[in-house]
């Protein structure tokens, strides 16, 4: 096994190091290029670190710490694969277009900002490179410069900056709760329990992670950044940038200790959120924001095993979340990679390419033998037999039907041009990412020793894991063949409340604005300056 | 009551009410005549309040000359086309209320000294001896506290800089306006002939005097500077132009001695600002001559305003 | 009451006269007047605190003395800047105003 | 010597002190016998030394854990004058000589008179304004007598107000007057409580009047006049009025320099009266009602900013609210229940808002200036297209931006996670919700000018003149400073603490 | 004659005074500017000169008395070339009240 350091080192300062070196119009010329290889350090380090032993930068007194424990390096590993993927397919779907130095400078820095999230074991690095994931993230949704597109970055890095700073006071609460000058997450989540602030600390965290994870009624970002991004930028998007909330939830929140009612809340709202997803993602037209609306869903059934493990203090529900997490990256990064493919294939090969964009969209609802079903069965366990397995069962069947709908979606975007086939340098990166979704799963799966988990192949579990995928499958029939028309609703729901708000505050604005200019008038000004004289005077004196 | 609080109550009434009308009369012009008359009252406040010094340094420049200045602004501005919306009543009500409230918060401070009043006299007094002079105020402007007189002639010559710099760029380099007559005035010139001798003398008898007892650079240079100013607005000699080396040089020659001999006395006496032994006064009189020259160009050069004429080739 | 109160009374008043007119007068001019009625307000205050501390034979204390002197020098270049920004001003507008209307129309509009 | 206790000798290296401040006079005088034609030379030899001997300062105040002092001509207070380098002057000498540095490099372009046969107006007077705002600024941070810095306060004024009117339009007239009668003012009133404040303890210098201060009305009305006049400098809300137009109407390099440093000049002021001077004299309703100022700045200043049409005049409200930021530190230091820790905490934050305000201001500042160069307009509606055309400007723009918003590794983070952290101490949230709303508002135009400038343009672009290489890279230089200042927390943050009092627990209330 | 020298100071300084006072109602009081002029000069010259000559006596060194007198000529100095200047002005734009 390799050194430690120079891995964790190698994994972020590549891409940070490429980001750098855009500075440099000639690199930055040709970055686009490279984007795929920046994320291969990353990869090495899941796959050679050994060791969780910390990696120290900087003195003593503020520093920041770096390790690889078993749930970063999980996500780490699948996201990392999904950025080699996309990197690759990024940069035949960039040859020609405007603005492609911004994307790679964009690219890289949510890539570092993504690995950093990762790696970080203190709070300062997790901020900054949460941070940093925004604005590149921001960055990638704006790259088309359409009206829609400024618009979803506005609700993008606005909730993302609320988000942070909601995040940013609960690490400062949290700050003060650690013993000593540490600022480590570890630490933090220890002291968690005992903190005096406890539940306002709990709240602003899942607040804050809440809206990164597109929690509802935090989701409104979510179907319009990830419509409004390009193809690859939102493949990944879905799939790893978002993991970062859950990767916070798990580090920060104390999973180890039961907090009946915390988790009650948490999971009441990541199961509403599963199913809320799939009914407005069933009234969506296109398919990438149907894909968006999935990922309401399925971070919602993310954040709901999470609310389970709390509920019982048990710690393995986070490992079982990281589990469905893994395999959500790697499947929703080839379903909106799928998409750019497709658009590109003509009707002759259509059907040779959707057959495994279905067996991959149906395996998300559970589809015997996909990762999907691997994940539900490691979900099971904290689930438990009561209320919330039968809303998850319920969300399976509306996985299912979500995804037949987005297939179907799919197929209307069929090149017009019959004899198009999608070019290889777009083809290879989704098939590796399509196949990986597959066998992915699997190798983590088998690495669990033998007896913790129950076995896939028993003929009650595959029937088990079948029936919603078969009952999705029939609603999908009876749906489309007979209800005639499914309401509009438009992209993001609720968030044209959030839009008319916008339309109120310019009246509020001129308000303030009419009572500034008032106060800058030089005799208000002056009979401010004495009334003030007043008040401090008598300020002062009051004890 | 004796004679003498007689006299203090009438002078503080008169002051006030002067100030009042000052504040209060309609046109500017009136105002501005009201503003000379109350310098020339403070001068006497300040002779009552034993500071000889600060009395006629009011006298020269808070009366005189800047009296001067603003005669000659409203004499420019003509104040009738000025706009003459008044704030309303309630403002001023809410105003004058308020600067009421200060006033009482400043005079129940004002009523109420400590009761062991602090003074620096005897301190002054015990340390001034080394330097020579004889005027404790002067002791304290360029031995105790020079630090404030240095940086006082560089704000000086900002605000020189800085009214220069409202010259239109074609006229930078040129010659200030200055003209308030369009042709000479016989009796000015005659005034302008006569007088100047006069103030020149009494001028440098203020600055030298001033290292022993009342007086100093500031009374001196402003008596040169409104003698340069009379001979100028007589016709007698014309503006000169900014551009001129001259005119630089004698501007920072006072600040620039002044600065020198503080560095000097780093080397010579172990500290930046002080005056080796036995050296004292003659260097601090050499500083006051220097100093009197660079304020009298330098007060005529304000009062003269920004150059507008280019200067002629 | 002694003469060094009296005339520091004085001087507290001849602060919010100034203060007065410094806020209400809308004349630049008026207001330059105004902001000197304030300043030798605060000199008489110095003049008081001098007075106050005579003492080794001296009628006054020399350090305040010396700093009124220093400050009226500084009030006296404020006032030529002053004046001379109000008559440029008067040069170019024909009037001379800080009203914040016309300034702010002008900061609507932008810079040509 | 006199024959009062002796407080403070001069220490070694107290000498660098007096360089400090006599260099920028030195460039004064000179320029003004030698004219215009080489007061660029000068300057550019000057603020570069002046830069040198304050980061030497910095070192030996940081090495040596001690203040440097000098007694100015051997004269003791309370009769000299002491000129003292503790924590907090030596930090932000040394900020504002290099903002003061890169606005030089950049104001060459506007202001170079190298070339030129014959001595230009605006040249001599933007270089001698310059060094008298150095010289100033390192008179405030350094002088240790409260009339002496009087004295400083207004070379500041007068130095800064010819700047704001330097190509004398009107309407720059007009701001130049208001500004300079409000700081006048403002300046005036804070003579009368250097008056009060000697009639009670018979001494201006800071050191021996925290020792001697008590608790009496004179004390009290002194502080408070003071304290307004010096809001008034500083623009806190509402006494702004003269602010956005000044800072949004002077040529860009002096916007610059008005908005990064010249406020800070009186706001240093205030935290050395509070601070230093009369230690524990702050009641905890006073300082609520500072912090309730500071807050409607920030929330006034950013929706106003959010609502204008104008780049500058959008910068300079922005500055509005930023000052605000910096007066949040006085309810936190001067909270309830003190702890010397969080009174350094919000003290150190207070500092650092500043000094990264100060760069990330400037570039701003000097980024809009180039876009108004380039596009002869500066309307965000028409900005569109610009960030094509001036990549590394948008950039710096965009750095200092998000230094506004607090985003790490910024300094403004460093700055209100310390601000956070002592809300959460002292257990006063309601200012923690102020900072995050005004961190959202500043994102919100942020956001705005950035979409503005990376969107398509309304019509094709036409660039009147070529920006020069090197303005952009001063700008972005101090962008990135102001990105990197976080990293300061690594080390030399706690320079800050050097010299400091203990903290008044034990004080007066 | 101490007391001599006294009785005159009064007298004289009283005097001058006086016209001093009547100067300034007629500066009051009279129509026009030349009019005013005309009063103000009289008492320039009347009362200011009876008022350095009766504070000559009390002066207790011979240079204090020149300089009374300096001032008493200086004062008549530029009183006349005011008194010039303001009527010379008035004939050129006419009065204006």
């Amino acid at each position: 096994m390799m050194e430690t350091y120079p891995l964790l080192a190698g994994a972020l300062l590549f891409p940070l190091g490429m980001l750098l070196a855009c500075l440099w119009p000639g690199a930055l010329l040709r970055m686009p290029s490279y984007l795929a290889f920046a994320p291969i350090p990353a990869f090495a380090a899941v796959l050679f670190v050994a060791d969780v032993s910390p990696l120290v930068v900087g003195p003593p007194r503020l520093h920041l710490t770096f390790t690889l424990d078993l749930p970063g390096a999980l996500l780490l590993g699948v996201a990392a694969l999904l950025w080699i993927t996309a990197g690759a397919y990024a940069s035949p779907y960039l040859q020609g277009r405007p603005n492609r130095g911004r994307f790679a400078v964009c690219w890289l820095a949510a890539l570092t900002g993504c690995i950093g999230v990762f790696l970080a074991a203190d709070m300062v690095g997790f901020y900054l490179f949460l941070a940093m994931l925004t604005l590149g993230a921001c960055g990638l949704i704006i790259q088309h410069e359409t009206a829609d597109a400024w618009r979803a970055g506005a609700l993008y890095i606005g909730l993302g900056l609320l988000a942070e700073t909601l995040l940013l006071i609960a690490f400062v609460l949290l700050a003060a709760d650690i013993p000593g000058n540490g600022l480590l997450i570890a630490d933090a989540a220890a002291a968690l329990p005992t903190s005096p602030h406890r539940d306002l600390i709990i709240s602003l965290l899942i607040a804050g992670f809440g809206m990164k994870a597109g929690l509802v009624p935090f989701h409104v970002w979510m179907p319009r950044a990830y419509a409004a991004a390009p193809t690859p930028a939102a493949a990944v998007l879905s799939g790893a940038a978002v993991k970062a909330s859950i990767l916070g939830m798990i580090r920060f929140l104390p999973l180890d200790t039961a907090l009946p009612h915390t988790g009650t809340l948490l999971a009441a709202a990541g199961l509403f959120a599963a199913l809320y997803g799939v009914v407005i993602g069933m009234t969506q037209r296109r398919p990438k924001v149907v894909l968006a609306y999935s990922s309401v869903s399925q971070m919602g059934f993310i954040v709901a095993v999470i609310g389970m493990g709390m509920i019982a203090g048990d710690g393995r529900a986070a490992l079982a979340a990281i589990f469905y997490s893994a395999n959500h990256v790697l499947v929703k990064g080839a379903l909106f990679l799928s998409i750019g493919v497709i658009a590109a294939t003509g009707r002759r090969y259509l059907w040779p390419m959707l057959l495994p964009v279905a067996i991959i969209a149906v395996g998300l609802g559970g589809l015997p033998l996909t990762g999907g079903a691997l994940a539900k069965i490691v979900v099971d366990g904290p689930l438990g037999d009561g209320a919330a397995n039968t809303v998850a069962t319920l969300s399976a069947v509306g996985t299912t039907l979500l995804m037949l709908q987005f297939v179907r979606g799919l197929i209307t975007t069929v090149s017009t041009d019959q004899e198009a086939t999608a070019a290889p340098s777009l083809f290879w990166p989704w098939l590796s990412t399509a196949a990986a979704s597959l066998v992915v799963p699997w190798a983590l799966f088998l690495a669990v020793p033998e007896g913790m988990l129950p076995n896939p192949l028993a003929p009650e579990l595959l029937w088990k894991a079948l029936f919603p995928v078969l009952l999705g499958a029939i609603l999908a029939a009876v749906v489309w063949r007979w209800v005639r028309r499914l309401p509009h609703i438009p992209e993001g729901d609720i968030v044209v409340v959030l839009d008319s708000c916008v339309k109120i505050a310019p009246a509020w604005g001129k308000t303030i604005e009419q009572a500034e200019g008032m106060l800058r008038r030089w005799h208000v000004a002056g009979i401010s300056l004495l009334a003030l004289t007043l008040a401090l005077g008598a300020a002062l004196l009051a004890q | 009551m004796s004679i003498a609080s007689v006299f203090d109550i009438a002078l503080v009434a008169l002051i006030l009410a002067i100030g009042a009308s000052t504040i209060l009369v309609r046109t500017a012009f009136a105002a501005v005549v009201m503003f000379a008359v109350y310098g020339l009252l403070l001068s006497i406040a300040w002779v009552r309040l034993h500071a000889v010094d600060v009395a006629l340094t009011e006298a020269a420049i808070g009366g005189g000359m800047t009296g001067l200045l603003l005669l000659g602004a409203v004499a420019r501005s003509r104040s009738d086309d000025v706009d003459r919306v008044r704030v309303g009543y309630p403002v001023r009500l809410a105003a004058g209320g308020l600067c009421a409230l200060v006033v009482a918060g400043l005079a129940i401070v004002v009523l109420h000294p400590p009761a062991a009043v602090p003074t620096l006299a005897p301190v002054v007094m015990e340390n001034l001896p080394p330097s020579g002079l004889g005027n404790p105020v002067a002791g304290v402007l360029f031995v105790f506290r020079a630090l404030d007189t240095l940086l006082e002639k560089v704000v000086v010559l900002l605000a020189l800089l800085g009214v220069w710099s409202l010259a239109p760029d074609r006229a930078w380099g040129g010659t200030p306006g200055l003209q308030v007559y369009a042709k000479p005035d016989p009796p000015l010139i005659f005034l302008a002939q006569l007088l100047p001798p006069v103030g020149i003398v009494f001028g440098i008898y203020m600055c030298w005097v001033g290292a022993k007892d009342p007086g100093g650079a500031f009374q001196g240079g402003t008596v040169l500077a409104a003698m340069w100013l009379l001979v100028i607005v007589a016709g007698l000699q014309k503006a000169p132009a900014i551009s001129r080396l001259w005119l630089r040089g004698l501007l920072i020659a006072g600040p620039m001695l002044f600065l020198a001999i503080g560095l000097a006395g780093w080397v010579f006496a172990d500290a930046f600002l002080a005056y080796p032994e036995g050296y004292a006064k003659p260097l601090i009189v050499a500083v006051e001559a220097t100093l009197t020259l660079s304020i009298a160009v330098a007060l005529a050069m304000l009062a003269a305003g920004p150059p507008e004429r280019a200067q002629q080739q | 009451m002694n003469a060094a109160t009296l005339f520091g009374l004085c001087g507290a008043a001849l602060v919010g006269i100034g203060l007065y007119g410094l806020i209400t007068n809308p004349e630049p001019l008026r207001k330059i007047l105004a902001f000197n009625l304030l300043g030798s307000g605060v000199f008489l205050l110095f003049g008081m605190i001098a007075r106050r501390a005579a003492a080794a034979g001296l009628g006054g204390d020399p350090v305040p003395q010396a700093m009124v002197i220093t400050a009226i020098v500084v009030a006296f270049a404020a006032t030529a800047m002053a004046i001379a920004l109000v008559q440029r001003l008067a040069d170019e507008t024909g009037r001379a105003s800080i009203s914040s209307d016309s300034s702010d129309a002008v900061d609507g509009e932008g810079k040509s | 010597m006199p024959a009062t206790t002796v407080l403070d000798a001069t220490t070694a290296d107290g000498a660098l002190l007096v360089l400090a401040i006599v260099l920028p006079v030195v460039g004064i005088l000179l320029s003004f016998v030698l004219g215009g034609r080489y007061a660029e030379r000068i300057a550019g030899v000057l603020l570069p030394a002046g830069f040198i001997v304050a980061c030497i300062i910095f070192l030996k105040v940081w090495q040596g854990g001690e203040p440097l002092i000098y007694i100015v001509g051997g004269w003791q207070p309370p009769l000299g004058i002491t000129l003292r380098a503790d924590g907090l002057s030596v930090a932000m000498m040394v900020a504002m000589a290099i903002v003061i540095c890169l606005i030089g490099v950049f104001a060459h372009a506007n202001f170079g008179s190298r070339a030129a046969s014959v001595e230009t107006r605006a040249p001599l007077v933007f270089w001698v304004m310059l060094m008298a705002i150095s010289g100033a600024m390192n008179m405030i941070f350094l002088g240790g007598d409260l009339f002496t810095l009087y004295v400083a306060l207004e070379l500041l004024t007068f130095a800064a107000v010819p700047l704001v009117c330097l190509d004398g339009r009107v309407e720059t007239l007009q701001a130049a007057l208001r500004y300079l009668l409000f700081a006048l003012l403002g300046s005036i009133l804070y003579l009368v409580g250097t008056a009060l404040l000697y009639g009670s303890y018979g001494t201006l210098d800071i050191v021996l009047m925290s020792q001697r201060v008590r608790l009496e009305p004179a004390t009290l009305a002194a502080a408070t006049l003071m304290t307004l006049g010096l809001f008034a400098k500083t623009a806190l809300f509402p006494l702004h009025l003269w602010l956005p137009p000044a800072h949004a109407g002077a040529p860009a390099a002096a916007s610059a320099v008005l908005s990064a440093v010249v406020v800070k000049g009186s706001f240093f002021l205030i935290v050395r009266l509070w601070f230093d001077a009369l230690p524990g004299l702050l009641s905890v309703a006073a300082s609520q009602l500072i912090g309730v100022l500071g807050a409607s700045a920030i929330i006034c200043g950013n929706i106003v900013a959010l609502r204008q049409k104008r780049l500058k005049l959008l910068i300079a409200y922005s500055t509005v609210a930023q000052i605000g930021y910096l007066f949040l530190m006085f309810p936190l230091a001067f909270s309830a229940d003190p702890s010397p820790h969080h009174y350094g905490d919000a003290l150190t934050a207070g500092m650092l808002q500043t000094i990264s305000h100060a760069t990330a201001k400037a570039a701003m500042f000097m980024a809009a200036g180039l876009i108004y160069a380039a596009l002869g307009h500066d309307r965000i509606s028409e900005l569109g297209g610009i960030a094509r055309a001036l990549p590394m400007t948008m950039f710096a723009f965009g750095l200092g931006g998000l230094c506004l918003i607090g985003l790490p590794p910024t300094g403004g983070f460093l700055a209100k996670w310390l601000l956070l952290e002592a809300t959460i101490a002292t257990a006063q949230w309601w200012w923690a919700i102020v900072i995050i709303a005004g961190g959202l508002l500043t994102s919100a135009y942020i956001y705005i000018v950035l979409s503005r400038t990376m969107g398509p343009p309304n019509a094709p672009l036409t660039l009147y003149a070529a920006v020069p290489k090197y303005q952009e890279v001063a700008a972005l230089g101090l962008a990135c400073l102001s990105v990197l200042l976080g990293l300061v927390a690594l080390g030399p943050i706690d320079v800050l603490q050097v010299g400091r009092p203990e903290a008044p627990m034990a004080g007066l209330r | 004659m101490s007391l001599v020298m006294d009785i005159w100071t009064i007298c004289a300084v009283s005097a001058g005074a006086l016209f001093f006072l009547a100067g300034t109602v007629g500066l009051l009081r009279f129509p026009d500017t030349l009019t005013r002029l005309h009063a103000l000069t009289k008492v320039d010259n009347l009362g200011l000169g009876l008022i350095t000559l009766g504070l000559l006596p009390q002066t207790s060194s011979l240079l204090l008395a020149v300089k009374l007198v300096i001032v008493w000529l200086l004062v008549q100095l530029s009183g006349a070339v005011v008194t010039q200047l303001v009527a010379g002005a008035i004939r050129q734009h006419g009065a204006d009240g």
